[in-house]
């Protein structure tokens, strides 16, 4: 099978381009401010921002603690997991970045959480006890990618078949060469 | 895929995904599953005879096509839109039935992937003959928007025997009822060249 | 038409439902098999009722025994088809050979 | 055996030849007419699309034979109900009263049912 | 497989597994439940979807982004214009484009009208669930008309690829406004006559009430949104307590239901289609006159960086998030639909209900397959 | 009894067939068209003049298609359970008259005979469900023998109530018996109960759970294709034409029409085309109807049935019989039940089925939502 | 709405539907060409090629923008010198020598037509392409010029950008500057 | 003309029962029960019991088989799939046929007295039903109660277990 045809998608790395402006709203503020007094305590936690959103990069072992960490302080309160992300950084050696966006319905913060996973053991615990919607995205994340959960072992597949080879989200599948023309 | 001898009929061959690969843009020659007529009436009484009440009864069963109610993707609500009032099938005497064993026709509105291809293959069998299939939509018809995709099967006509291509994306409704009616159109002329067909089909069989 | 054609019809449907109920071994067959003697009942019944040469209050008992015996016989069927049930959710078996009811 | 009786039933009897042959012709006819063409999956059954599973019937839901008991039960009573329609306003006032008490305990029954909660499904 | 597994589990307690789909005529599309039954009564559902899985994140990659667009169209069918704004308005963020005043309004008349067109698609088939043809039909009957409009502005009937990065495709025909107007004046009408013929109806009314409820905090937890989460009771709407495009300007209501079973969803969507009627004579008073796109290149190289936005779908949340390495192609693009989280809830709603009610819950979540299985 | 004579109920009987037939095939159509209307559509149209030719189509169709034998399915009792719907459908017309001499049999026992036969179709649903060995077909089948046994006795009963106000189950009588009123006037609770277990008898919408497409995806029915599922569709207008009938016969006054100065042939078909036409009004209503109502739940439908329309009918019977046995006016009837009518719909409301408060949406302003939301922003 | 008294919900629906029973049929008839749903201008059919009546050649220079721009890769194309530039004729030099869309892929979604520089190509309003074969609905430079054809004419069509795109050869050069 | 309408009944009668003994799949033999009680109502017609014909379709056509076939699909079918007969079978076609040859005999022995039919109308039927036979004919209310109530009873005990 023949590899993609676009070969300048690439890793971002690479590229010398403008990056992104970053800005926060009041509210974006408010919580920056309070994240960053209350994020010491998980060690290794980056905070940083991305365009509008706050973002915390943590190691894959605190995950599940900041999530409940997150959900369950008061002054957070994210009650709602609005979406789990994988992203294939193809060439890195912290390969795989999964993104978990938070928002918080009663408060009306919202925020992201990444955790980078090695790409020969992308495994990482599953916050399906914080929130019941990371069920599916989970295990979208284990079909497309083969991200392997902790907790959640033999899963079966959601969107690809039985018998489906290959994790098809990776960059390193290749698209299917389609040849009427 | 095997071609069953008595009845030099295609018979899908129902284990596993999708059939081996087939070259693209061939798919199953059309009116393979459609023959009406094949019955013991045909059979027994002189082509003469029977070449004219195929004929008659094609008229029957093309002012009668009953369709699947199968919508897979997008098309699906313009093929709903085409029962609705402003198009209403119904005048064409095309009403929908939820079980595949009242059907005439099994309209693929939408893009079918591989996941599908089983339960489509699968309903599509289970239709009892005369039956035909309208492609509705560049997705059935080979693939559309997602001719790249890693799920998306390239075109029903890999899986079964398709009489009519509707294009676009999704078509119109009237794109849809155009190709009912050129449906319509091709069950009589069917029916006409039945005499002729009948005897290359004998033919046919000897060798 | 004579008496005898019912008299007789009514003894081999008898000795049908007698075979039936000393033969099987399903519980349902059985109570059907006892359907069927009570219909032979009936025939006779029906037959003599026609036949009753002591007119009509005669024909009249012939058959309001004939309603009782239906009344009694679908009363008698629903419960039992329901005690039926009943055991086959317990044990899961309905052959009356392998019910042991009093072990309960 | 009056005329009529005879002419009558005759009728009900032919009606239900006729309707069985009609039926049985059009199932002959359309033996005749329609092609077939057998092939395992096409005989297999419907499933919206899957293949079937063998299905196991145990204990499907026993509320289903408190409506048939029920059923009979007054299926019975109708027995009775039709002759007392045409004789009550004849008859001696008791078959009146008889009639009322009849339905009366039945109507009972269905209250117990009722009370009991299975007529409610759940 | 893994059904077949669970039959020979559950084969003591359980007498019957059914199939409902993936061709099942109330499966809105090609969705599997497998439904344990005690004769009518559910036992355990295990929903199964997949059946529409096109990889379209995976093909976003290999487009530039201007023709990703039309991907987004076919995500969820039914809310397509919404579908476009998501994706645009991520894009414009990610590249700072200022839309102008003008294109806003036509995007959002246009993307209030497509959810008027999505829950009347909604309200019919909701009716055909419900085993009334004729809902159906009316439904069908007031899109028509929306879609009418929307050929007359777009040049498409469903599959518009009209909001563009930037602003829209072009400006709107002249008698736009008038057509507008005549047809809020129909779609007043229709929503009435559609309510009548089917909110009230005891028949209705007994089937929906009181099934499939699911609480506000559940729904939260499940990730349920949009419709079916103001419904439980949260006011929870991305166009007022998260603004994009200019929604900030409106007033409008947003109905929320107390129950949060399928009577209130069904029913916090006709209301919907009032309010946004609501919006759309707003925008159509105020409509400036003026540019009708952003000067942006014909291939959009936005900057590097990642960003997620959320929309008001009809179907509730939609989140965009994607992720640029500079080049003309996105690195990333993850799409959160609404039905994908919304569907997860069915289990929970199924609980202790019938067969005839898995139908009409299922009905009442909105699924468009299309967006759940991408 | 004579064989001529035989002969002619022969030529009759199938004469009644025919009439059935062409019945039905103009049902369908008009069915089509109805509801094409209701909805504002055209309905077939392409088919002959105006569609006219489109029944007959659809019938010569499913004729020469495939009739398929499931291969799990019971042979013998997949194959005579249409037959055994039909049958007994057809049998009920024995005893209908169209006209006044227009009957094959006048049974005096005409109305007995119509429930107890129609009982016996239940039985060809309960085999179509089993025989098809499919799970949507058994769970169809049970469903109707559960609705048809259910309702059979309200329908029973409504029957029965006519018996007792027409003082005879032979059907001419009865319609003599509605010269000046029809039974509608004396009876609208038993036209009630009678039209709404006469619907639940048919299957048809709001009733039609046992082949809810969107539920069961067509019931008992799933596995017919063909001729065979055509003997059920024919099976199921003809009873739709029956209910009809049944109706105008009992309720609506039959061939009775105020005015008819003719008499002989004439007055045959006058009263004949008159009955038509009460005919067609009705079934044009279960038509509307259907059109109209969305479908109710089996356990709704158990529990209406058994709730309400079962005591309902007895307190018609009970009401009827203590009219006439204690020589009453017959209005009382009249008004007692459309009183208790009243109360029925009163307690439908308030009581079980829809005992919610109904309107549980709210709308809130989002300029609210606003200043909430920059208040807990502030904070 | 508040509570309502018993059965208005079944008669609320028994009037909405005996209301749109006594209304006209909405259905338009489709067949009849009379009888249809008026397509509006802006309808995007399938893509066809214009034709410049001008100079009697298609606007279509063949310059692939199209061809690379359709996001489902049906179309192709192929350009050669243009004759009638070397004869004084055009002003287009280079022409298009042939054109292929598969409309069986084709998504109907405008982005051809909104790259192309030469207005060459437009969505026409053709829909009625249903065919027996799978590859039947390849049409080449001549199907779709005729489809263009079609479409020019019944919209009265013009070019979008008439000076830059009009086929008529340049006048001198002076004539340009006055101009 | 009688005697062919009742040979037809007698062999709907007989097969029907000789079905129901002898059916290997339970379905089917309660379809013969079918048979065979369409067939007593034939029966009853030619004795001139037109009213008793009915009630047999009613209860036993209607009524009885459908209970019958209900409870059959309440339970797991494929028990009831082949159906053997006990061990006793000879035995108990033994006895059939000796009960048979017994009563044959002393019918044809004894003879029957008269050969007119007589009939009699519902509203007889009635009269005598509610007046002569008025006791019994209460019972049969109370037994048909007790019936009902034993059944729900035995059915609900089922639900209670359940929960
Ligand atoms: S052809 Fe277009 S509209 Fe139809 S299913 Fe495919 S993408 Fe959707
Ligand atoms: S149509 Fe336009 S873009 Fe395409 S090749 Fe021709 S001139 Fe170039
Ligand atoms: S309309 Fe779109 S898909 Fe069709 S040819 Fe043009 S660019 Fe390609």
């Amino acid at each position: 099978m023949p590899m993609r045809e676009s070969s300048n998608i690439s890793s971002k790395r690479e590229i010398k381009a403008p990056v992104v402006r970053e800005y926060l709203d009041q509210r974006g503020e408010n919580l920056h401010k309070i994240l960053k007094e209350s994020i010491s305590d998980f060690p290794g936690a980056e905070i940083s921002v991305s365009i509008d959103m706050v973002t915390v990069k943590i190691d894959s072992v605190q995950l599940v603690k900041i999530c409940e960490f997150l959900k369950y302080t008061e002054k957070f309160g994210f009650d709602y997991l609005s979406c789990i992300t994988v992203v294939d950084y193809e060439e890195d050696q912290e390969r795989f970045e999964m993104i978990y966006h938070l928002i918080s319905i009663r408060l009306h913060h919202k925020m992201a959480i990444k955790v980078s996973l090695p790409s020969n053991d992308p495994t990482v615990p599953s916050v399906l006890g914080v929130w019941k919607s990371a069920d599916w995205f989970e295990r979208e994340a284990h079909d497309l990618f083969g991200i392997e959960f902790e907790g959640r072992e033999n899963l079966p597949p959601l969107l690809l078949y039985e018998g489906f080879e290959g994790y098809p989200g990776r960059k390193s599948y290749p698209f299917h060469d389609y040849g009427e023309w | 895929m095997e071609i069953d001898e008595n009845t030099n009929i295609h018979i899908p061959k129902y284990d596993g995904f999708l059939p081996a690969e087939k070259p693209l843009g061939d798919g199953y020659k059309a009116g393979k599953g459609n023959n009406p007529a094949d019955s013991v009436f045909n059979r027994v009484l002189p082509n003469a005879l029977t070449a004219k009440s195929d004929q008659l009864f094609a008229l029957a069963r093309k002012s009668s096509l009953w369709t699947l109610s199968f919508g897979l993707a997008c098309c699906a609500i313009e093929m709903i839109s085409a029962h609705a009032s402003h198009h209403d099938l119904d005048r064409f005497g095309v009403v929908t039935w939820p079980s595949p064993r009242q059907a005439d026709v099994m309209i693929v509105a939408g893009t079918v992937v591989k996941k599908m291809a089983d339960p489509i293959k699968l309903l599509y069998e289970q239709m009892p003959d005369p039956k035909w299939v309208i492609a509705m939509g560049s997705c059935a018809t080979n693939g559309g928007p997602y001719y790249k995709s890693y799920s998306v099967v390239m075109g029903v006509d890999h899986l079964i025997p398709v009489d009519v291509y509707v294009p676009g994306c999704p078509p119109r409704p009237e794109a849809l009822i155009y190709g009912v009616m050129q449906l319509q159109e091709k069950i009589k002329n069917d029916a006409n060249q039945s005499f002729e067909k009948e005897s290359l089909n004998a033919n046919e069989g000897e060798q | 038409m004579e008496l005898i054609y019912f008299q007789l019809l009514a003894a081999i449907l008898f000795c049908i439902g007698i075979y039936g109920v000393l033969a099987r071994r399903s519980a349902v067959l059985i109570l059907m098999s006892i359907e069927l003697m009570l219909n032979a009942v009936n025939i006779n019944l029906i037959g003599y009722a026609a036949f009753s040469s002591f007119g009509s209050a005669h024909r009249n008992l012939g058959q309001v025994l004939v309603i009782f015996i239906i009344t009694i016989a679908a009363a008698e069927l629903a419960l039992a088809m329901a005690i039926i049930l009943r055991l086959y959710r317990n044990k899961n078996n309905v052959n009356v050979d392998e019910l042991d009811i009093l072990k309960g | 055996m009056t005329e009529s009786y005879v002419t009558n039933w005759t009728a009900v009897l032919v009606v239900a030849l006729v309707g069985t042959l009609a039926v049985l012709l059009m199932f002959l006819l359309s033996r005749v007419l329609a092609p077939k063409r057998h092939s395992d999956i096409k005989n297999s059954p419907y499933e919206c699309g899957i293949p079937a599973s063998p299905h196991h019937w145990s204990q499907i839901q026993i509320r289903y034979y408190v409506f048939a008991i029920l059923f009979v039960i007054f299926d019975v009573e109708a027995v009775f109900l039709f002759p007392w329609a045409l004789v009550f306003l004849d008859a001696p006032p008791a078959v009146f009263y008889e009639m009322i008490i009849f339905i009366g305990i039945l109507l009972f029954g269905l209250a117990y049912v009722w009370r009991k909660g299975v007529l409610q499904w759940k | 497989m893994q059904v077949h597994q669970q039959v020979s589990e559950y084969s003591d307690a359980i007498d019957l597994m059914v199939n409902m789909g993936p061709q099942h005529p109330s499966t809105h599309g090609v969705f599997r439940l497998v439904i344990w039954v005690d004769g009518e009564r559910i036992v355990k559902v295990e929903p199964h979807i997949g059946y529409l899985h096109r990889g379209s994140e995976k093909i976003c990659e290999s487009e530039q982004y201007s023709q990703i667009v039309t991907l987004f169209d076919r995500l969820d069918y039914v809310g397509n214009l919404n579908n476009e704004l998501a994706f645009c308005l991520a894009v414009e963020k990610l590249t700072e484009t200022v839309v102008p005043e003008r294109a806003e309004y036509i995007r959002v008349i246009l993307c209030e009208l497509n959810r008027i067109a999505s829950h009347m698609l909604f309200y019919g088939v909701y009716g055909l669930d419900a085993g009334a043809t004729t809902p159906m039909l009316y439904g069908f009957r007031e899109r028509e008309r929306v879609q009418e409009l929307f050929e007359s502005v777009t040049g498409a009937r469903m599959m518009h690829n009209y909001i563009r990065i930037g602003g829209v495709k072009e400006d709107v025909p002249d008698d736009f406004d008038e057509n507008v107007l005549v047809l809020l004046d129909h779609l007043k009408r229709g929503i009435d006559e559609c309510d009548r013929l089917l909110s009230q109806n005891e028949m209705f009314l007994a089937r929906t009430k009181g099934v499939g409820i699911i609480t506000g905090e559940d729904a939260l937890d499940y990730g349920v949104t949009g419709p079916a989460l103001r419904a439980s009771g949260v006011i929870e709407d991305v166009r007022v307590t998260d603004p994009y495009s200019i929604y900030s300007r409106f007033d409008f209501g947003i109905p929320v239901g107390s129950n949060g079973d399928c009577w209130d969803r069904y029913y916090v969507r006709v209301e919907e289609m009032r309010e946004s009627i609501k919006i759309v004579e707003q925008a159509i008073s105020d409509i400036p006159n003026g540019d009708i796109s952003a000067k942006v290149r014909r291939i959009i190289r936005p900057p590097v960086g990642e960003v997620f936005v959320r929309t008001e779908s009809p179907r509730g949340d939609l989140g965009v998030f994607l992720v640029s390495d500079g080049s003309d192609k996105p690195y990333r693009v993850k799409v959160r639909p609404p039905s994908f989280a919304n569907l997860q809830a069915l289990e929970y709603m199924l609980k202790d209900t019938y067969i005839a009610d898995a139908v009409l819950v299922l009905g009442s979540i909105d699924i468009i397959m299309g967006e759940v299985d991408r | 009894m004579n064989m001529p004579e035989i002969v002619g109920l022969f030529f009759k009987a199938s004469l009644l067939l025919f009439f059935i037939l062409m019945v039905v095939l103009i049902l369908t159509l008009a069915e089509r068209k109805a509801l094409a209307r209701i909805q504002q559509r055209k309905g077939p149209n392409r088919v002959g003049f105006k569609g006219i030719l489109q029944p007959f189509a659809d019938a010569l169709k499913l004729l020469t298609k495939e009739d398929i034998l499931p291969a799990s399915a019971n042979k013998q009792i997949f194959w005579i359970a249409p037959l055994a719907v039909f049958l007994p459908g057809f049998l009920i017309w024995v005893t209908i008259p169209l006209a006044k001499e227009v009957v094959l049999a006048n049974l005096d026992m005409g109305l007995f005979y119509i429930t107890a036969i129609s009982v016996l179709s239940v039985m060809g649903l309960l085999m179509a469900g089993w025989g098809s060995a499919n799970k949507w077909a058994m769970i169809g089948g049970l469903r109707a023998a559960g609705q048809l046994i259910s309702y059979e006795i309200p329908f029973i009963m409504a029957i029965l109530a006519i018996g007792i106000l027409a003082q005879s189950f032979n059907l001419k009588e009865i319609v003599d018996d509605q010269a000046r009123w029809p039974f509608a006037i004396k009876q609208p609770l038993g036209l009630f109960i009678f039209l709404t277990a006469g619907l639940a008898e048919l299957g048809r919408t709001p009733f039609d759970i046992h082949h809810a497409e969107s539920e069961v995806v067509g019931g008992p029915f799933v596995e017919y294709s063909g001729a065979h599922w055509s003997v059920f569709y024919l099976a199921e207008y003809m009873n739709t034409f029956t209910i009809a009938v049944l109706t105008v016969l009992l309720f609506l006054g039959g061939w009775q029409s105020p005015v008819l100065p003719f008499s002989g042939i004439v007055q045959t078909v006058a009263s004949l085309s008159w009955f038509l036409i009460k005919t067609a009004l009705v079934i044009w209503v279960i038509f509307w109807i259907r059109g109209t109502y969305p479908r109710v739940r089996i356990d709704q439908l158990m529990s209406f049935g058994w709730k309400i329309l079962v005591p309902a009918s007895f307190i018609n019977i009970f009401l009827t019989a203590s009219v006439l046995y204690y020589a009453l006016p017959h209005w009382v009837i009249t008004v007692v039940s459309l009183g208790f009518l009243g109360v029925t719909f009163y307690f439908i409301k308030k009581g079980s089925l829809a005992g919610h408060k109904q309107n549980t949406v709210t709308i809130i302003n989002s300029s609210d939502i606003r200043a909430q939301l920059s208040n807990r922003a502030e904070v | 709405m508040k509570i309502q008294s018993p059965v208005v919900g079944f008669i609320n629906g028994l009037m909405v539907t005996i209301r749109s029973t006594l209304r006209r049929p909405v259905t338009a008839e489709y067949p009849a060409i009379e009888k249809r749903l008026p397509l509006s201008n802006r309808y995007m059919g399938f893509p066809a090629l214009t034709w410049d009546y001008d100079v009697e050649e298609p606007y279509c220079t063949g310059c692939m923008v199209c061809v690379r721009e359709c996001p489902t890769q049906c179309m192709s194309a192929q350009m050669k010198d243009n004759p009638q530039h070397e004869k004084g004729l055009s002003r287009r030099r280079k022409i298009i020598e042939s054109f292929e869309i598969n409309l069986g892929r084709c998504i109907l979604c405008g982005i051809c037509v909104d790259v192309c520089n030469f207005d060459a190509i437009e969505m026409s309003h053709e829909y009625e392409l249903s065919k027996y074969q799978r590859n039947a609905n390849r049409v080449n430079l001549n199907q779709l010029l005729d489809m263009g054809v079609v479409y020019q004419n019944k919209l009265q069509w013009t070019p979008k950008q008439p000076q830059k795109n009009s086929g008529i050869p340049l006048p001198p050069k002076q004539s340009e500057d006055s101009s | 003309m009688s005697v062919v309408f009742f040979a037809i009944a007698a062999i709907l009668v007989i097969s029907g029962g000789i079905g129901v003994v002898a059916a290997r799949n339970i379905v089917y033999a309660a379809l013969s029960l079918l048979v065979a009680m369409v067939g007593t109502a034939g029966v009853f017609l030619i004795g001139l019991a037109e009213f008793l014909a009915l009630v047999q379709l009613l209860i036993y056509g209607g009524a009885v088989v459908i209970v019958i076939l209900f409870s059959l699909m309440l339970t797991k079918i494929q028990d009831f799939e082949f159906l053997t007969a006990n061990k006793q079978w000879p035995i108990a076609l033994i006895v059939a046929i000796f009960l048979l040859g017994l009563l044959g005999i002393s019918i044809l022995v004894e003879g029957s007295a008269t050969t007119t039919m007589g009939s009699t109308n519902i509203s007889e039927l009635g009269l005598s039903l509610f007046s002569d036979w008025a006791i019994p004919f209460e019972l049969a209310s109370l037994v048909l109660l007790i019936a009902l109530i034993g059944a729900v009873v035995v059915v609900r005990r089922d639900n209670g277990e359940d929960k």
